[in-house]
């Protein structure tokens, strides 16, 4: 099994004020890792420089194989990634956008009418964007981070607008096929449900690692005593 | 707060200086149509030399930082513009007073160098206010690096432009060989004490900054404070 | 042609106003500077009465390197 | 290739969407001729002057389009969209100067002969070919320039203030190109030619920072 993300010591500092600090953990290709704690406490950073979209200021990582931010190049294109802007033009429709988003990554127009019925929205998508419900938009941007089929996903609350009924309805998309599952890292802020899905749990707090061990060995508890 | 040199650098700037003015009041000759009003151009033309290649500088050293991504750079970068700046003002100033006593009036736009300077100025005006706009101090010193490199290029591109249109009516035209020798030894002389004055000011300036940036740390590390200080020079922190 | 529509002692007024705008300008700057020296200065001695303090009190915990970021 | 037409696609889809810069652009720029006719009390204008106005008129309606050029990316995640992609970032300062390239066209297809209706003495006709040419230089230009300050004003607060502060300077020389090239062109009583300085000036400003706003613009896209 081939390692996915590897981060040793990586910190990342806003000037003064340090986001995030020494975290350090490696995580093998098709596992899941999740990421608890606070607002605040550097979920949302950790995401963004696994994405490439933003420079660590201390350590080293490597996302699927490829030194960041050095070789970033080689990565971009194999990462999804789902945060809490969707990344959507609210004047176009969702059909023109993922169009828009499958012409960067080079993927054929078939797929983004594909994605559309899966997620639901084939009746609605030639509509604006500003004219959809949160979950709508939701389940329109989940479309957008896996168009390009990528090796790993980074999610960022990915349940927070959507009803149980879609939720379970977008989650075989991001897993992926199940004989080659997607490298996941998720943040949530629901212990019980969080742990179901993890292989790794990772606990932040203010910027430090707090907690991180496989999940079967983590309690419910310990993730609540994060937020306490 | 006395790095490397500074003293040493100040007092040579003091006496180049001096002595440049000196012999420029008493020993350079009277400018045959424009007597002793022509003794600005010992002022005035070194001036704009001077904070002219130190907004060049500026810059190469931006060029720098986005190549080490190093925030040093950045901060010599905003040190080099930050002194060219002031003494642009002073530019702007003595070559209106050179243009009142030459030609009775304090502007003249046929004058292709003080209206390039002046755009130029009022490019590079802009430069602490877009500093002061960002938040981030990284992303801070990126854009400034940007902005330094694409105004350090429009200098000599500005002037070129400036001077196809307009008319040359300079005073003097000094390297055409029309300056007489000692004119021409005085203009050197008052250059290089300029040149120094600009070392001195950004050494000066670079020491404050860094010495600053080390007591901070220090304040943090002692009182275990996180709490970002309000910010009162758009320059970057160390 | 200028030059003779202006008295010759008026044009070294100017250039005296030219060379003191920019010693003005220069005592302005450094005057500037003085203040920021003399402020960090003030914060350098308050951080040292702040370690001498410090060094004097008992309280182990407060001795201890461990505690402060590293 | 592909990137370059899905960015101007998707810019010029948003422009028709929303209609934000254009038609504001062309309004603007033909209310400022009315504001010239009773500002200087001329009911006809010719060469420098004319120049001068329409060059001005270009100028104060494209910093509109500069000010709008970002903000869309800005807000609504398109950065990040766009730097997920395994793209070379350069396409994007194309795409936007393209795209504003395409906006001044517009803004010109109806200020030009406005300004040949309402002010121009001489009549558009005389020269019509070398003022496309140089207006084209001037778009450039201003394209060029507005996509690089654009990206920088649009991070930070007040981006609408220094926008045009920091462009207008460095806009000088294209407007000192243009104004040359066409006081010439809109002279009462026979067009008189292109000065092949200016000309060569102008095109070389555009060169010159095309090339270099090309080398500094992955900077302003990093987080």
């Amino acid at each position: 099994m081939t390692t996915a993300i590897e981060l040793a010591g990586l910190g990342r500092a806003y000037g003064e004020r340090v986001a995030l600090r020494d975290v350090t953990l490696t995580l093998e290709a098709g596992r899941t890792l999740v990421v608890f704690g606070p607002n605040g406490a550097g979920k949302s950073t950790l995401l963004r420089i696994l994405a490439t979209l933003l420079r660590p200021t201390a350590g080293t990582v490597r996302v699927l194989g490829c030194a960041l931010p050095r070789e970033a190049w080689r990565a971009r294109g194999r990462i999804g990634l789902l945060g809490h802007d969707p990344m959507l033009y609210r004047e176009l429709s969702a059909r023109q956008n993922l169009r828009y988003h499958a012409r960067l990554h080079g993927v054929a127009p078939e797929r983004v009418d594909e994605l559309l019925d899966a997620v639901g929205l084939g009746a609605r998508a030639d509509d604006p964007v500003s004219t959809y419900s949160r979950g709508m938009v939701q389940r329109a941007a989940a479309a957008r981070a896996v168009l390009h089929d990528p090796e790993l996903l980074l999610l960022d609350e990915p349940r927070a607008n959507l009803d149980p009924a879609a939720a379970a309805a977008l989650e075989p998309l991001l897993a992926g096929p199940p004989q080659r599952p997607r490298t996941r890292v998720v943040t949530s802020h629901d212990p019980a449900g969080g742990l179901a899905e993890a292989d790794v749990a990772l606990g932040l707090r203010a910027g430090r690692p707090a907690l991180l061990a496989p999940a079967a060995e983590v309690t419910v508890d310990e993730i609540g005593a994060l937020y306490r | 707060m006395h790095g490397k040199g500074l003293r040493g650098l100040s007092v040579a700037t003091i006496v180049v200086l001096v002595g440049a003015f000196a012999i420029a009041a008493f020993y350079a000759p009277l400018d045959a149509d424009q007597g002793f009003r022509q003794k600005i151009f010992y002022l005035h033309v070194p001036l704009a030399i001077v904070s002219l290649v130190g907004f060049i500088v500026g810059g190469l050293l931006a060029v720098q930082h986005l190549r080490s991504r190093a925030s040093i750079w950045d901060l010599r970068s905003y040190v080099a513009i930050h002194i060219s700046l002031i003494l642009g003002v002073a530019v702007l100033v003595t070559g209106a007073i050179w243009a009142k006593t030459s030609w009775g009036v304090w502007w003249l736009w046929d004058e292709p160098t003080l209206v390039s300077f002046l755009i130029v100025f009022l490019l590079y005006a802009t430069y602490t206010p877009m500093r002061f706009a960002i938040e981030d101090p990284e992303r801070q010193a990126r854009y400034a690096s940007v902005f330094a490199i694409a105004g350090g290029a429009f200098v000599p591109i500005c002037f070129g432009a400036v001077r196809a249109q307009e008319q040359e009516v300079h005073p003097q035209t000094f390297g055409s060989g029309e300056l007489p020798g000692p004119m021409w030894l005085t203009f050197l002389v008052s250059l290089a004490g300029m040149a120094l004055l600009f070392a001195t000011l950004y050494r000066f300036e670079i020491e404050t900054k860094l010495t600053r940036g080390r007591l901070r740390a220090l304040r943090r590390r002692l009182l275990d404070d996180d709490a970002p200080v309000q910010r009162r020079s758009a320059a970057p922190t160390i | 042609m200028f030059a003779d529509t202006l008295p010759g002692d008026q044009g070294s007024a100017y250039v005296a106003a030219a060379y003191l705008f920019f010693l003005a300008l220069l005592l302005v700057y450094l005057a500037i500077m003085g203040v920021r020296v003399a402020r960090m200065r003030r914060e350098l001695s308050e951080l040292e009465q702040l370690t001498r303090e410090r060094r004097d009190a008992p309280p182990a915990s407060e001795q201890e390197p461990e505690r402060l970021p590293t | 290739m592909r990137v370059l037409a899905a960015l101007l696609r998707k810019e010029l889809r948003l422009e028709l969407r929303t209609l934000e810069s254009v038609p504001g652009m062309i309004l603007f720029g033909v209310t400022i001729f009315v504001v010239f006719h009773f500002g200087l009390d001329r009911a006809s204008v010719e060469g420098d002057l004319a120049a001068g106005i329409l060059v001005v008129t270009i100028l104060f309606a494209g910093m509109l389009g500069l000010n709008r050029l970002y903000v869309a990316d800005e807000e609504q995640g398109g950065f990040d969209g766009f730097l997920l992609a395994p793209v070379d970032r350069t396409w994007l300062f194309v795409a936007k100067a393209g795209a504003l390239f395409a906006y001044l066209v517009a803004l010109e297809l109806v200020a030009v002969p406005a300004f040949a209706l309402l002010l121009l003495e001489p009549g558009l006709g005389q020269a019509l070919p070398e003022l496309l040419l140089v207006l084209a230089l001037l778009n450039a230009g201003f394209a060029i320039i507005a996509a690089l300050v654009g990206a920088i004003a649009v991070r930070t607060r007040a981006r609408d203030l220094l926008g045009p502060l920091i462009a207008l300077p460095l806009l000088i020389p294209v407007v000192i190109g243009a104004a040359r090239l066409l006081e010439p062109l809109l002279r009462e009583g026979g067009a008189g030619g292109l000065d092949a300085t200016w000309l060569a000036i102008l095109g070389l400003y555009d060169l010159v920072f095309g090339l270099l706003s090309i080398a500094v613009f992955d900077p302003l896209l990093e987080d």
